[in-house]
């Protein structure tokens, strides 16, 4: 079974710590939801291990609207990843 | 009905203010708030607030905030506009403006707007320590309550 | 720490921010209240409005009204100005400014000062209708129930 | 017995009854309230009749501050009559 692919953003002290602020990268079938993307990314090196390990207090948007960890994603989604926000 | 704009440069509140009830004689109130850079954070020297945002995000969350207002309140008109980049302290970072036939509609939405742009539009805030720390602002627990409140 | 004045002259409200917060960098908020003088009254096209006061009394009624204010939040100063005189619809009648490290304090006081403005201060208000018709205008029981809730 | 000296002044719909806005007069000594003024000023023509015939929507200040009916008054007060304040 053939992966997908998607747009990941990153923002804030994820980007720093991941190193890059945007990838496009394929993505295994049986990552299915917001919350497998994020687990199977921590694994991806030290970087991302680094950025995911806050858990909780990483937030994130599938193609520009906020999401939570059982949000479904699909091939040519945008997913950013980022801290809680702290505009205004 | 709301003017929204995300920008670095400065923002005039005056000609916002102008621009936002020329020849209207249907408004009887403007509530505005404007957020500033303040110089320090607990006794910390501030050398500048950078201010990041997604921006195929920013436009649509702020457009969602201000059409939650407009259906909240019966208003007649209002404005975002949220600065990005390299601020210094004093420097106007946000500024909020709603206008009604009466104050109660024009305060309350300015307060409503404020507080939710605080906690649902994709901006992060990173202060610059004249000692060279670098510091993510952290979300206030105080700044959800406020938002949930409405 | 607040600027009080009662005056005929319109005020440019830019230029008051710009008074209040130039090379302050302790300010985080700034709310703002203006006020307008609305072109109909129930449908009815009013052709000026010719605000009266009690010139003895009034500039101790607004600094004892921003007192007040300053004894329940912990403001960085603010400015109250209120025209009397003839004026036109789609005029600004009053403008409220309150600053503050957080917008909490700078928003509550702005609603604060304009709701015991309305109820406090020695101002009344003669409506002049295009018809030719004149009406003192009624304090109205919200306004009262407005300042009592602070 | 003799009287003693207040200043009054009227505005809005209480000076456009009574017909000025100000004026200086001798009031009889035994007048030692804001109540018992307004009474008094009532019975002294049809314009202070219409004026104060208004009753509870009679406000008043004594020396530039607000007073209620029980308050004291005596030589040389400024007495102030208005309705309700509308200004803000």
């Amino acid at each position: 079974m053939s992966g997908f692919r998607v747009h990941l953003l990153y923002f804030a002290w994820l980007r720093e710590r991941i190193g890059c602020g945007e990838e496009e990268i394929e993505v295994p079938a049986e990552i299915r939801t917001l919350g497998a993307l994020s687990a199977w990314l921590a694994a991806r090196g030290p970087g991302y291990a680094s950025a995911f390990a806050a858990g909780k207090s990483v937030r994130a948007a599938i193609n520009q609207s906020f999401a939570g960890p059982e949000a479904a994603i699909g091939p040519g989604d945008e997913v950013a990843f980022f801290p809680p926000v702290t505009g205004g | 009905m709301f003017a929204i704009r995300v920008q670095e440069a400065p923002f005039d509140v005056g000609a916002e203010f102008a621009a936002l009830t020329a020849g209207r004689a249907d408004i009887g109130g403007i509530g505005c708030f404007v957020g500033t850079v303040r110089g320090d954070v607990g006794g910390r020297a501030l050398a500048a607030m950078t201010l990041e945002h997604y921006p195929a995000m920013t436009e649509r969350a702020l457009a969602a905030i201000a059409a939650e207002a407009e259906g909240r309140w019966e208003l007649l008109g209002g404005t975002i506009i949220h600065r990005v980049g390299c601020l210094l302290p004093a420097a106007p970072i946000v500024l909020v403006l709603a206008a009604a036939r009466h104050r109660e509609a024009a305060l309350a939405a300015t307060g409503f707007l404020i507080d939710w742009l605080k906690t649902k539009a994709p901006f992060w805030k990173k202060e610059s320590f004249a000692d060279g720390g670098e510091v993510w602002v952290e979300a206030r627990a105080a700044d959800e309550a406020a938002a949930a409140r409405w």
